[in-house]
């Protein structure tokens, strides 16, 4: 896979080295990566990325930083590809940086030109970050019955103790050997994962339990669509019923407009949205918990509400109105006001068995 | 009714109290309608009376203006200076001296509709009233007239009868020169700062660019030199516009005219009614040709006002005015304030309340002028610089309207003046300037002077504003191309690594190639890409 | 030496031009002076000049005033009104009110130091100029002093002589009452705002709060009621305080006197000059006892001036002022604003520049102001309201200094008004008030204004503060019971579980003690944390 | 253990309570937590909490919230420990967290209430956090030739793949096995574990490797306390170059004010910072990679420069220094510049072969 990214980036120098031979001004073709390009595959229900383009020239005042930015990380991307090392984007910004000689310029000012770079490559070679050797955020923990092996190691799940396994940035490397869970409940805060560890819920319902701290990473996603697809597990997800929580779980089951490209990858469409809901709120009286709206809860909810997948679901649409309505709030942790161990005992073997979720 | 009557003091008790008061007395009492609000300011306005009369005089003789002046601390006493004056008019006539100098209410333009420096002959002599008030001393003035003699008066204002007082006289013989010098005690303090007197004069040579003014002040002496050699036009007097009139004054000059019939009253005290617009005002006034004007009185005048309204005249002459003009007003610019570039904008005459006006501007750019502060406004009436007042000021209002960053300047905030090496001139010259007091510091709002204030900025603000970016864009170019110089060894590096392609090969093809000018150079946006919101790492 | 001399105009010529200006000429072109900028503006100052009068005149005579106020749009013309005040006053002799009405600058306190509305003699002239320039119309006035003669004239003034014009005259005999009723048609705009009639005849009311007022507008008829009863007491008026006088003024004081000597003069001319003080003045300045005054000339004015600086003399007797005095104050805002609250202070007499005044003001609270917008600041002098050119008052500025946080009230920001129920009541009463300008709306910044107004501004705000934290308490001391009240069962609660207690026993035990005051409820800070830094979870 | 903190909760309880039977003012003696009653031990190199204390009663208009806070945290602490469940510092907020009725009062409104309520009660009852079973956040991983026990299961850190172990908030349970290493890198950022682990670093140099993101959670500090003083392994830490990065180390090494009652539980006295130095800047010529300080960085620089221990230390104030002259900070990341495994190649074995190392 690594020789393919290579050669991606091979065929993209040769390119421009042709136009500079053709004394024509040096210039790639990349898709546009904006909320006007992106479409929603209603068969796949998956993001993508469409046909517009957009040409970046080298003799253009406007693009000339950026075309050195984009060769640049080109450059670096295939350096790290053949020592086999990977770097994260931080590292990424640092190997691009440095000031142009009888200039004050930069070659990069900052890491977001960088990783602008990156994923203007992925467009351009058709491979994602992780092929070009450059890592996401490590975050998250997960336990189950489970059995990977990952860099050499072999290890079980299931004897983590209270700590669990630390999920890897990149996981293209990780194989499954052992899958003896029935599902997988993905949340995004690590507080409620120990709450679950330490109820042992992995064990008494026999499933995965994987946090991260609020967005799932890439790692994270990944491992989620390959246990959502190869070994055809339900996903469920739980967040805080707020615009944000219900951004998460979007992201996860449809993809992202900025990573829309790479939706193959990393999205999971079969992931449902086990809680909090609406009527969680109503049904364990969690009113008197609501955090009230700011308003940047409206408009958040407004533009989530908006989104091409969510506009025709009338149960979504019914969650977003009642929110709305309700001008508020509620966190998972909410559910502790009923007990510690709710959430353990009552909360997640209710919903599961009355398959009391939103798709 | 009411309530409660005390003893009710009778009208004629009160009646025996009541007085005629002279109008010294009356400007004595309120000497801050006369510009004597504090010891600071008196200085300046005494100074400014003085200069003012002197080019005045001088350019009605056509004489180039030389003046000195002089401001020197009192001995021995605190808050007191002795203030001359001396120009090279053409003096004033032994008789009248004392009542120019020593009456209120006295002079040779009230009466006129004519476009000058002093308009109420309440200047010179309010100064002397000053002088006499805070020092108790006479006013010294000398005065020859060119034929030899000149004459030295020591002299004060007799307040109850507004008439001069002349405590000494004297004439010595031999000296052929002409002109007028003044000297006065007076109360005052002397600061440096942006109303100074120094900066007062700076601001007369700028717009009277033909006059020398030598300044010798407590602790320094400035020379400001002649930037012009020609005098502007002759100003002419005109008679008043019937638009222009009001009720009252209509039917004063009803009673007072020399004319027998109306139509002859018409056609001879006013400017621009000739034979057959004065039949028109009769005709729609429904009156006899022949009338005698003193026959008409109560409602008639009404109706003969209404009538004139009714029927069209065109606008007053124009010619009476004498604007500096443009190039006067870039030379007394270039040479105050030494900037890179000024363009100045004379606007055609135009009329407010029947008075003929016209406006002048300029804008002064870069060079010595300071670079990171807000703007300086100089505004003038008649050439005469406004010090005061800005806050109420027509002129300053209509500066504070312009759109300044629509020329390319930078601005605060929308009524703010522009920031940068910039200098706003802004003149009004008129047969009548309309003060908003007789201290003269501020012009009336009228919204005919404000529109053609603002056009005329407008106009000189298109003018900067190509100057400015024809100056930027020839920057930009010549930044492009080094620019690209500096990109190129970096492309190429970062290219050959990518492609394995060699780096100096590729280096040498890139220079080549904006050398020849093989490439035309961009400037455009990538693509509109709509706000990304950053949602994954 | 000028470069260029072109043809010389003699002194000859130009002095031929020279005329004497009558002072009613000067005001006819400067209208502006007198408050008569614009249509809208010039309707209220002809309504002030009548009222003010009309006051002045009733106080005078010890009446207590009944004023009306008539205006009304005249037939068939735009912009032209017909007003009318009439006020039952002692009313003016036959002889006077051509004068009175017809002549700029003639009146009874010109000559006196005293306080009242109108110093100058030119208010009500003023008016009739104004009406007879925009309307053409003499002026109509109707007199009586109470012998059962009416006299009816139209009048209007001859500007060039400043001399009244009679164009009729009349008398009925019968009706007896005295008064004055003039009506005038004058060229303005009326509008209904923060500057309009009406408003300014409520704040007339405020401030003579034993006038009763009835005003028929265009649309409205308003009353505005008498709350007090007594007129304030009668002003004295004093003679020239020796420090206020300045050395021009001395010397024609010197020139004019009926004294023979020195002593004489000094002990006679001025107030608070005794034999002793007048020899010491005398001693220092080196002069002989019995000098007749009209010796002294010269640079010898200069040294009696500074003579008198230098000795010293107890301040010129205030009670030639006449306060409102703070219960008449409190009547007058409670009428006119019913407010909750109201405080007045009226501060001890002051002198500026010779000059006695004396500052009140009060504060008005709750009630029916407005709560939730800025202060209303309401400005007076000798019981005038000031309506314009706040921005230039040294009152509205001295208000401005005040921090009104430290009264517990509201500000926005250091240098603004309070927000809240608040209204801002500031008089200044003086035998010369200093207005900036001759439409009388602002008073000249003198530090000794300024700092008796903040002085009693400062005292009011103590008192109010003391007032609004009063009423603040008082709520919160029920509020903390019912607040532990509420506390309680939560408390218990909690401690049950905690202990493993009765929660019930705790909490029957906890509100005994709040019951029966067993417990003193505190109410201290915790102690005094450092701001720790978040630094671990 | 929980039996201790259970009793210390019933004294408090019983403490209250006779108050209200003497008809006394029921009150609590809290020691103050503020810099002003914080001393720095220069025997035990660590920050403690001094003798001011203050008191808090409920009939005080100012104190009643917070005293009902104290007590009902206390109460619902009890309970955790009565039932053998741990909850986080969110959860306690919800349980707190309800409107006293007839009122608009919330018996906490944010958790900064709760959370400071918590701490009172560490204070008070002289048990820490972890006793009264609220745990800290969970963060970071770790890896190394170590064996540890949690929670009934066996865990070899050394066996764990490109993730390692994820590292629990509460480690009071957490056994060591077997410890094969011969010190400790602590870093600031997850990223660079991934590249030490990439690199295997921890098995070439023989060492644990340690990461949270930011700052150090509790579970980690007391993690690198237990391995400091029993098993005696030189502590290093790695951060940026910059103010927040020397606090990080701070805190492990001395303790914090907030934290300084717990600081014996807490602390690693013999904790040293490799990196990054201002020497390293020099030498490794990094100056190219400056971020510029912005004001709150000069202010926190002049804050953290005139603390008790590092106030005598010429070492570190010579960091300081140069740090204030050269008006930047630098990142580790920065080290990739010179190649993407200079960090693990170089960096590392060089600084700790030549202990070039401050104190």
């Amino acid at each position: 896979m690594a020789g393919e990214a290579v050669k991606k980036l091979d065929n993209l120098g040769k390119k421009l080295v042709k136009d500079i031979d053709e004394e024509k001004n040096p210039s790639m073709t990349i898709p546009l990566r904006a909320l006007s390009n992106v479409v929603f595959d209603r068969q796949d229900k998956t993001l993508r990325i469409g046909d517009k383009t957009f040409v970046r020239s080298f003799f253009n005042v406007a693009h000339a930083r950026k075309f050195l930015q984009t060769v640049e990380v080109g450059a670096i991307s295939k350096d790290l590809l053949n020592n086999n090392k990977h770097a994260s984007l931080r590292d990424v910004f640092y190997m691009a940086k440095r000031t142009i000689p009888n200039t004050k310029i930069n070659v990069v000012d900052e890491q977001q030109e960088s990783d602008n770079a990156v994923e203007d490559l992925e467009m351009i070679t058709g491979s994602w970050r992780e092929q070009l050797h450059i890592n996401a955020n490590k975050l998250g923990a997960v336990a189950g019955n489970v059995t990977v092996e990952d860099a050499g190691d072999t290890i079980d799940w299931s004897k983590l103790g209270s700590g669990g396994w630390s999920i890897p940035s990149n996981i293209e490397e990780l194989k499954f050997k052992k899958v003896d869970a029935k599902y997988v409940i993905y949340m995004e805060k690590a507080a409620v994962w120990e709450r679950l560890n330490e109820d042992k819920v992995w064990k008494k319902l026999n499933c995965i339990i994987i946090s991260s701290q609020g967005k799932a990473t890439r790692g994270i996603r990944r491992m989620l669509q390959i246990l959502s697809t190869q070994y055809k597990l339900p996903i469920y997800v739980l967040t805080d019923f707020d615009p944000w929580g219900i951004y998460i779980y979007s992201v996860l089951k449809f993809g992202s407009i900025n990573l829309a490209h790479i939706s193959d990858r990393l999205s999971v469409p079969d992931a449902r949205f086990l809680g909090i809901t609406a009527d969680d709120i109503e049904k364990y009286d969690l009113k008197k918990h609501f955090i009230n709206f700011k308003d940047v809860d409206f408009s958040r909810l407004e533009q989530i509400g908006s989104y091409d997948w969510f506009k025709n679901n009338k149960d979504w649409q019914r969650q977003f109105k009642m929110m709305k309505d309700w001008k508020a709030k509620a966190e998972i942790q909410a559910l502790s006001a009923r007990g510690i161990s709710f959430i353990s005992d009552k909360y997640l073997p209710d919903k599961i068995k009355n398959e009391d979720w939103l798709d | 009714m009411p309530d409660k009557v005390e003893k009710v003091k009778s009208a004629e008790e009160l009646s025996r109290d009541q007085r005629e008061i002279s109008v010294s007395e009356f400007f004595e009492k309120n000497r801050h309608l006369l510009g004597y609000d504090n010891k600071v300011k008196a200085l300046l306005t005494v100074v400014r009376e003085a200069v003012d009369n002197s080019l005045d005089a001088c350019e009605t003789a056509r004489i180039v203006p030389d003046i000195k002046v002089s401001v020197k601390p009192a001995k021995d006493i605190k808050d007191r200076y002795v203030i001359s004056i001396e120009d090279n008019g053409p003096g004033i006539v032994k008789e009248n001296v004392g009542r120019v100098f020593g009456k209120l209410l006295f002079g040779s333009k009230f009466h006129k509709l004519l476009q000058s420096r002093g308009q109420q002959g309440i200047g010179i002599s309010g100064a002397v009233l000053y002088a006499q008030l805070t020092s108790g001393k006479p006013s010294k003035i000398t005065s020859s007239t060119g034929d030899g003699k000149t004459h030295h008066m020591d002299l004060m204002i007799d307040t109850f009868k507004n008439e001069p007082e002349i405590l000494k006289e004297e004439v010595k013989e031999g000296k052929v020169w002409h002109g007028i010098r003044v000297e006065m005690e007076v109360e005052g303090k002397y600061v440096e700062h942006q109303q100074s007197i120094p900066e007062y004069l700076r601001q007369t040579a700028m717009s009277n660019p033909y006059a020398e003014i030598i300044y010798d002040g407590p602790d320094e002496k400035i020379k400001f030199e002649r930037s012009a050699k020609n005098l502007p036009q002759v100003p002419k007097s005109i008679k008043p516009h019937p638009h222009g009139v009001e009720i009252g004054i209509l039917r004063r000059m009803l009673k007072t005219t020399d004319a027998r019939t109306l139509a002859g009253f018409l056609t001879t005290d006013f400017s621009r009614v000739g034979q057959s617009s004065a039949k028109e005002i009769i005709r729609v006034a429904k009156f006899d040709e022949n009338v005698s004007p003193k026959n008409i009185d109560g409602p008639q005048v009404e109706k003969l006002f209404q009538a004139i309204q009714q029927v069209q005249l065109i606008k007053p002459p124009l010619d009476c005015l004498s604007p500096l003009r443009e190039k006067l007003i870039e030379e007394g610019l270039k040479e105050q304030l030494r900037p890179e570039y000024v363009v100045a904008i004379t606007r055609p005459p135009d009329v407010y309340r029947g008075n003929p006006f016209e406006i002048e501007v300029a804008l002064a750019y870069g060079g010595e002028l300071p670079h990171e502060s807000i703007a300086t406004l100089y505004r003038f009436a008649n050439r005469v610089p406004l010090m005061y007042q800005a806050g109420d000021c027509a002129l300053a209002k209509a500066v504070s309207e312009i759109e300044w960053r629509r020329y390319g300047l930078d601005q605060a905030s929308s009524a703010a003046l522009p920031t940068g090496p910039i200098a706003i001139f802004v003149h009004i010259a008129s047969v009548w300037v309309p003060f908003t007091s007789e201290s003269k510091e501020a012009i009336a709002s009228y919204p005919e002077i404000i529109k053609e204030v603002k056009l005329a900025l407008q106009e000189a603000g298109r003018k900067l504003s190509i100057y400015v970016n024809k100056k930027k864009k020839a920057g930009e170019a010549a930044m492009r191309i080094s620019l690209f110089e500096k990109y190129i060894p970096e492309v190429s590096d970062a290219l050959a690594r990518l492609s394995g392609a060699d780096k100096h090969k590729i280096a040498s093809k890139l220079e080549n190639m904006l050398k020849k000018g093989k490439i035309v150079i961009e400037d455009t946006e990538e693509s509109k890409e709509d706000v990304k919101q950053k949602e994954d790492e």
